[in-house]
């Protein structure tokens, strides 16, 4: 099949004080899967959100079945075939699943909404996925993992000719990929034409046709996915990066952190470890194995029932995060929209949050200082922003990670708990992230780390633990880590901690 | 905390029990009447319970049901408005209880006795001794109550038809102050700008009159006249101190007294009048005294 | 994200879960037959429901406003000017009756659509569009009735009346639009969209769904009802009132609140705002039947609502 | 199809699309002193000045309140109960009149802390828990002043003075106030703290951010505001009156919204607090001046409210 669906020619789009698109020309084909490729705010989510009506262009057209279309709400996508998986999640989290699967176009019976046939097709969809969960659970209840695929079973429904998804991979797991993958494949030999962003870039000849590479709002290559790795990270970048994960260990030293016992009923049980000074611990386990639910207890969130939890011996109340923070403890959590940013804040006043208080004498906020060192940190990560002012909103996903991160890298926590650190970060600025891992651990800092993304946390750990059904099921050196091995732990049957 | 609630050993009342609802109680002219009924209710040895509609007549009408199921003996209403009142009686009436109007009439349902003095004879007498004050000339400003009650229409309207005997006073400005002091006193300050020349001020009560005061600073009770309307504490001490001319005193104790008076006699199923119209007085600096004591 | 347990409650216990305000009601209830012994008299809660008619389906209306995150502070006054507009066309203009009040019913529509295009294409924050809206409503009812009462003519004022002993035509009216209210919640395309919007209107959007029309629904919704319960109101009294419903917005509000629905949206139910549109006019019959002080009586008011809440949240921490 | 450059706007512009009610405030005036010769007089500015200082000084306190994402409907009321205890204070009790006013500001924040307790603590919504204020506080007011107004000792009215000829006492201690409120916002942490909770509550707490603590800081602030508005009220009128100040929480949100800030939270300056106190001021000012007739008041206030937010939101779109 070589019959082109969707077009894109010079398409403009300019934010205040940014480019964002700065002429992108780009073309799908029915029953391919094109993969859009390029650093953090190259311009990729911006692309697609004129495929799917979200924003409109300054200039360029967009041509469907050659010839030119205006898409300027959903509806309009809609009816063109377009369906797109946003990077962000386009959830309700009040609602139920089901609900939110058939937002904007439930079935009807007689002009009333037929809830019965509804969760029907509820259970179809997430049966196509994988997903165990009933149709009637709020949304709010999922976590991020799951959330993302009921994005992708709620794109699935709508039964489009062009899919596009931004960035679906980024929170799963090895397993939910696969599954994800399969459903791709398949969709593409159906005729269906498909968008993919990614910063995995293994998963490009994987899954991949073409791969068109953005660079500045710019689109700078098209080229086939089976192009090395290296040279499209070239393309991307600009120039090559030689080492992917350059974890430097330092000698472990006395144990900062140390976990014993932890339990909360129905989440996860008898979980015991330490982190100690200089290490990068990483935890590993499928999604819904619970570690974001231990690190949250950690750090004081949420609280626990039972054990304890002692940062340099000391031990920490439960629930308080207060307390953790003066500990020395820090978490950069997995949701940076919901938990990590102020989106409506500027980046300075983000960056500057975690050490308001450090900042602050007399009740007075040292803001100059503060600024001074958000643009310090700003600098560093790389974050392709138009100034310290420019809302987190109107910041790219990456871009946004790197405050999450950036935030806590100026706290100084003695023990740093990073959940997905680099979701959504590009190739080049993962290693700027791991390079500073290294000078904190140098630093006599340690580091537990939790990542679905399996070669991060093989390539940047000094012990691997592996989590699964809310229990802790094992415990690998680096040198004895390997993807199977790791995986084998994961699925191991124990009895699960969690109620269903 | 019933602090409303009054209740007496002596002899005339008996154990009756009378329900009361007053339109508000945010003004001092209706504090005043509840006490009146009050004082009188202890002294008859009548048990009274007193409910404050908050100017809002389903309440009102609320409250009066609500005493039918407490099955009082009479009811007292201070209709918050003329008009509404009828439905509220009429349930009374159904429940063969006997109801005495004070202060306002009801519409559309008869009532055994109402006690009231005339807001538009008020009014009017208002717009006599504002002129007279005035030398039967210059420009008057009017501070006006909440927009649609019925007491700021009824005095208004008294005070237009009185003050049209005067062909050498003009109304020069109309505007609303809502019955509030602060209001009374924004917006004389107001009026002050845009009519220089003012020398009369009615306003439709004692609180806005005081406001008005504060806004005329020296002037106040001597280049510019100013009536208000209810003779309330404040009103005569001002009166006393010279910055008021001249209120209309509604004698809200003697409202409360002759009602808890003519429901305690139709609850025993006496005969009562119709009507008992409570005199309005002008009070000045000359008769302030009379009313101080009170 | 939520750390909530997935476990499953018993459906008594889930359903009550979702019903603190109904406890908290029923707390109250008893207190007040146990304080007062003129309480539980058929006729006394027969009032009680009519007592709470008017400020119930000016609730009802809010909920639909308050579940898209929205609020409507024009409630009060729209139901003001409706009943004016019925008395007045009734009786000046000598139309017959169901057509005054379909004309008064109208107007609501109208306020509510004013506000909605305020909201949905001028992009005003709800809370000025809508106080821009009890002004001018307000206001209107004040031109049109020139401030005084119009007296209602006697075949509208029925609609205040009693059907035989114990049917108050208010009540059913009250119950009537409830179900309205639950039955567009739950069933409709509209209902749903609203929880969408209020959940994440961006989300809502991204879903083909017509935002800025569902957001004229929504309002002209509660403008409708607010000419209902206008027209309940005036027909009670027998009378139309510039001044009438004045500061019932809150009231309304706070059934809603009270009834558990969140004023950052996404979350109500009708049953909800029914349950609190009792539990205030219990409380304020309780008070009248207790005699208790006037001054007293807004500091009680206070009080127990604060209670009544507080109880719902506790229990509910208790639970999770 | 546009085909902008990036044009850096010059610095007044940018300044002027932060501070859009200050626009439509110029506009008002300009339009006022069209039609009425005194507007502009230096008497009528300072006496629109004064009129604004009660509103202001509560919405400074809303603004608080507002950017944190909560509302506080008890300001008005509080207001009222900090002026009657000061006047009951210095009159009946004897006290010297500084140590009256420490304790109605006193009683102010008394009023604050409990509205944030029931909020940080008992998870009321701030809706319910202060509406509850609102009627606990007005009650307490009619209470201890037992429904008359208190007249105020001489020495404490001077509060309400101008000192010589062109400096009121109430405009100073609302410029004093509005600076206080700057300050607080843009440079303690307590300030940052509401920015951050206002616009993710969860991420604030998750960066170490004692919310509870700093909701207690931000009510109690309203509070305070509210108590200082109060002894300003009853100074001008050298009389405290429980039913002061009723109704002017509405005032003060609105002023608060039309000053930019939005209530979901997250947003607001108290220099836009200050020009929504304004325009709402000038705008009565006006309609007193120009004898709108008391009927249409309401209707005008309402239509130019909503003009005046639509302008800014229109104006913000067009550059946009
Ligand atoms: N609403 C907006 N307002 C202002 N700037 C915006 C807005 N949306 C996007 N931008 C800017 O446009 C640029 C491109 O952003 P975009 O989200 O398309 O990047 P991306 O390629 O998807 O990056 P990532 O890989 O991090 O998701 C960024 O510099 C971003 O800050
Ligand atoms: N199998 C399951 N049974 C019951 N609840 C589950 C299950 N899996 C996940 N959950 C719930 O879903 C949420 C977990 O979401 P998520 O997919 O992010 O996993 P997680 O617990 O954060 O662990 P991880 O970080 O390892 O993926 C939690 O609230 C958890 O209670
Ligand atoms: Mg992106
Ligand atoms: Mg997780």
């Amino acid at each position: 099949m070589n019959d082109e669906i969707l077009r894109v020619e010079g398409l403009r789009k300019e934010f205040p004080g940014v480019i964002a698109l700065d002429g992108v020309d780009f073309s799908l084909r029915a029953g391919e899967v094109h993969v859009l490729l390029g650093e953090n705010g190259a311009g990729k989510s911006t692309l697609i959100k004129m495929l799917s009506g979200a924003y409109h262009p300054d200039g360029g057209r967009i041509l469907v079945d050659g010839a030119p279309a205006e898409i300027r709400t959903a509806g309009d996508a809609a009816k063109l075939g377009i369906a797109t998986i946003y990077q962000e999640f386009n959830l309700v989290p009040q609602l139920t699943v089901g609900e939110n699967l058939a937002l904007g176009r439930p079935p009807r019976r007689f002009g009333f909404v037929d809830t019965r046939r509804m969760h029907e097709q509820a259970r179809d969809l997430l049966r196509r996925v994988g997903v165990d969960v009933d149709p009637r659970t709020p949304v709010a209840r999922l976590g991020i993992a799951r959330m993302q695929m009921v994005e992708i079973a709620k794109a699935l429904g709508l039964n489009a000719r062009v899919l596009i998804m931004d960035e679906p991979t980024a929170v799963l797991t090895t397993t939910e990929v696969e599954r994800l993958f399969a459903i791709v494949r398949q969709l593409r030999d159906q005729g269906v034409a498909i968008v993919f962003i990614t910063h995995h870039l293994e998963e490009i000849p994987q899954l991949g046709d073409r791969v068109t590479v953005l660079r500045d709002g710019r689109s700078v290559a098209e080229v086939p996915a089976t192009t090395p790795e290296n040279e499209l990270v070239r393309l991307m970048v600009g120039r090559p990066i030689d080492q992917q994960y350059p974890r430097e260990p330092a000698a472990p030293g006395s144990p900062l952190l140390q976990v014993r016992g932890l339990r909360r009923e129905g989440e996860f049980a008898d979980v015991s470890f330490e982190v100690r000074a200089g290490e990068v611990v990483g935890l590993a386990g499928l999604v819904g194995a619970g570690r974001t639910e231990v690190a949250r207890a950690i750090f004081g969130a949420d609280p626990y029932d039972a054990g304890e939890v002692l940062v340099e011996g000391r031990p920490l109340p439960s629930g308080d995060v207060h307390a953790a923070m003066e500990a020395g403890l820090g978490l950069v959590p997995e949701d940076r929209k919901g938990q990590g940013l102020v989106l409506g804040a500027d980046v300075a006043e983000n960056l500057g949050l975690v050490t308001l208080r450090r900042a602050s004498r007399g009740g007075f906020v040292d803001r100059p200082g503060q600024r001074k060192a958000a643009g310090e940190v700003a600098r560093q990560l790389g974050v392709r922003m138009s100034g310290l002012t420019q809302e987190v909103r109107t910041l790219s996903g990456g871009n946004q990670q790197k405050i999450v991160i950036g935030k806590w890298l100026l706290a100084d926590a003695r023990v740093l708990i990073l959940d997905e650190p680099t979701r959504g970060v590009d190739v080049g600025a993962k290693v700027e992230i791991y390079q500073l891992i290294n000078s904190l651990t140098a630093s006599g800092h340690a580091v537990l780390m939790i990542s679905s993304d399996l070669p991060e946390i093989l390539g940047m750990s000094d012990r691997v633990l592996v989590m699964a059904r809310g229990r802790l099921v094992g415990e690998l050196a680096a040198g004895d880590a390997t993807q199977d091995s790791v995986m084998a732990l994961a699925v191991t049957e124990v009895e699960d901690a969690r109620v269903h | 905390g019933s602090g409303s609630s009054a209740g007496g050993s002596s002899a005339a009342g008996g154990d009756v029990k009378i329900g009361m609802s007053v339109s508000t109680l945010n003004n001092p002219y209706f504090v005043q009447l509840r006490k009146g009924a009050e004082d009188e209710a202890k002294k008859q040895g009548v048990a009274l319970t007193v409910t404050d509609a908050q100017n809002d007549a389903s309440q009102q009408v609320n409250q009066v049901q609500n005493f039918a199921s407490q099955s009082m003996k009479a009811i007292i209403i201070n209709p918050v408005d003329s008009d509404a009142a009828g439905p509220a009686v009429k349930a009374a009436e159904r429940s063969k209880i006997p109801v005495v109007a004070v202060d306002r009439v009801v519409n559309g349902a008869t009532v055994a006795q109402t006690v009231a003095s005339d807001n538009v004879a008020g009014g009017k007498l208002a717009a006599q001794e504002l002129a007279k004050q005035m030398g039967e000339k210059g420009k008057v400003a009017v501070l006006q109550g909440v927009p649609g009650t019925s007491a700021s229409r009824d005095r208004g309207q008294g005070f237009t038809e009185g003050i049209k005997a005067y062909p050498n006073i003009q109304v020069v400005a109309q505007q609303p102050a809502d019955f509030d002091r602060t209001k009374g006193l924004d917006v004389m300050t107001n009026l002050l700008q845009s009519n220089p020349g003012v020398t009369g001020v009615f306003a439709e009560n004692d609180e806005m009159a005081l406001g008005a005061i504060k806004a005329l600073g020296a002037k106040a009770g001597k280049e510019i006249k100013i009536v208000g309307f209810d003779g309330t504490p404040d009103g005569l001490k001002a009166i006393q101190a010279g910055t008021l001319n001249a209120s209309i005193a509604q004698q809200p104790q003697l409202l409360g007294q002759q009602a808890v008076q003519g429901a305690l006699k139709a609850a025993k199923g006496e005969k009562v009048e119709t009507t008992v119209a409570v005199p309005v007085k002008v009070v000045t600096t000359g008769n302030v005294a009379e009313f101080a004591g009170s | 994200m939520s750390t909530n347990v997935l476990r499953r409650k018993p459906p008594a216990a889930a359903w009550l879960g979702e019903n603190g305000a109904l406890v908290a009601l029923v707390v109250l209830a008893a207190a007040l037959s146990l304080l007062s012994s003129d309480f539980l008299a058929v006729t006394n809660l027969l009032n009680v429901g009519v007592q709470a008619a008017v400020t119930a389906i000016l609730a009802f209306g809010a909920t639909f406003v308050i579940i898209t995150g929205g609020i409507d502070l024009s409630v009060g006054s729209v139901a003001a000017l409706s009943a004016i507009v019925l008395a007045w066309t009734a009786t000046d203009t000598g139309l017959p009756w169901p057509l005054a009040v379909v004309i008064a019913l109208a107007v609501g529509l109208a306020c509510g659509l004013v506000n909605a295009a305020l909201i949905a294409y001028g992009k005003l924050p709800p809370f000025i569009a809508t106080l821009a809206m009890l002004g001018v409503a307000r206001g209107l009812a004040l031109v049109i009735s020139q401030g005084s009462p119009i007296a209602m003519p006697e075949t509208v004022s029925h609609l205040g009346d009693t059907i035989g002993d114990y049917l108050p035509v208010p009540v059913i009216v009250m119950l009537l639009m409830g179900v309205i209210t639950a039955v567009i919640l739950n069933r409709t395309y509209s209902g749903r969209a609203m929880y969408a919007i209020g959940g994440n209107e961006e989300a809502a959007r991204l879903s083909g769904i017509n935002v800025n029309r569902q957001k004229l629904i929504t309002y002209a919704l509660a403008g409708l009802f607010a000419a209902v319960a206008g027209v309940v109101l005036a027909s009670r009294l027998a009378s139309a009132q510039p001044q009438a419903a004045a500061g019932y917005e809150l009231d309304a509000i706070a059934a809603v609140v009270i009834g558990g629905a969140s004023l950052s949206g996404g979350k109500g139910r009708a049953f909800g705002t029914f349950v609190g549109a009792l539990i205030l006019a219990v409380l304020r019959n309780g008070l009248n039947l207790l005699s208790v002080s006037a001054f007293w009586q807004q500091v009680v008011i206070g009080v127990v609502i604060a209670l009544a809440v507080l109880l719902d949240t506790l229990r509910r921490r208790a639970t999770n």
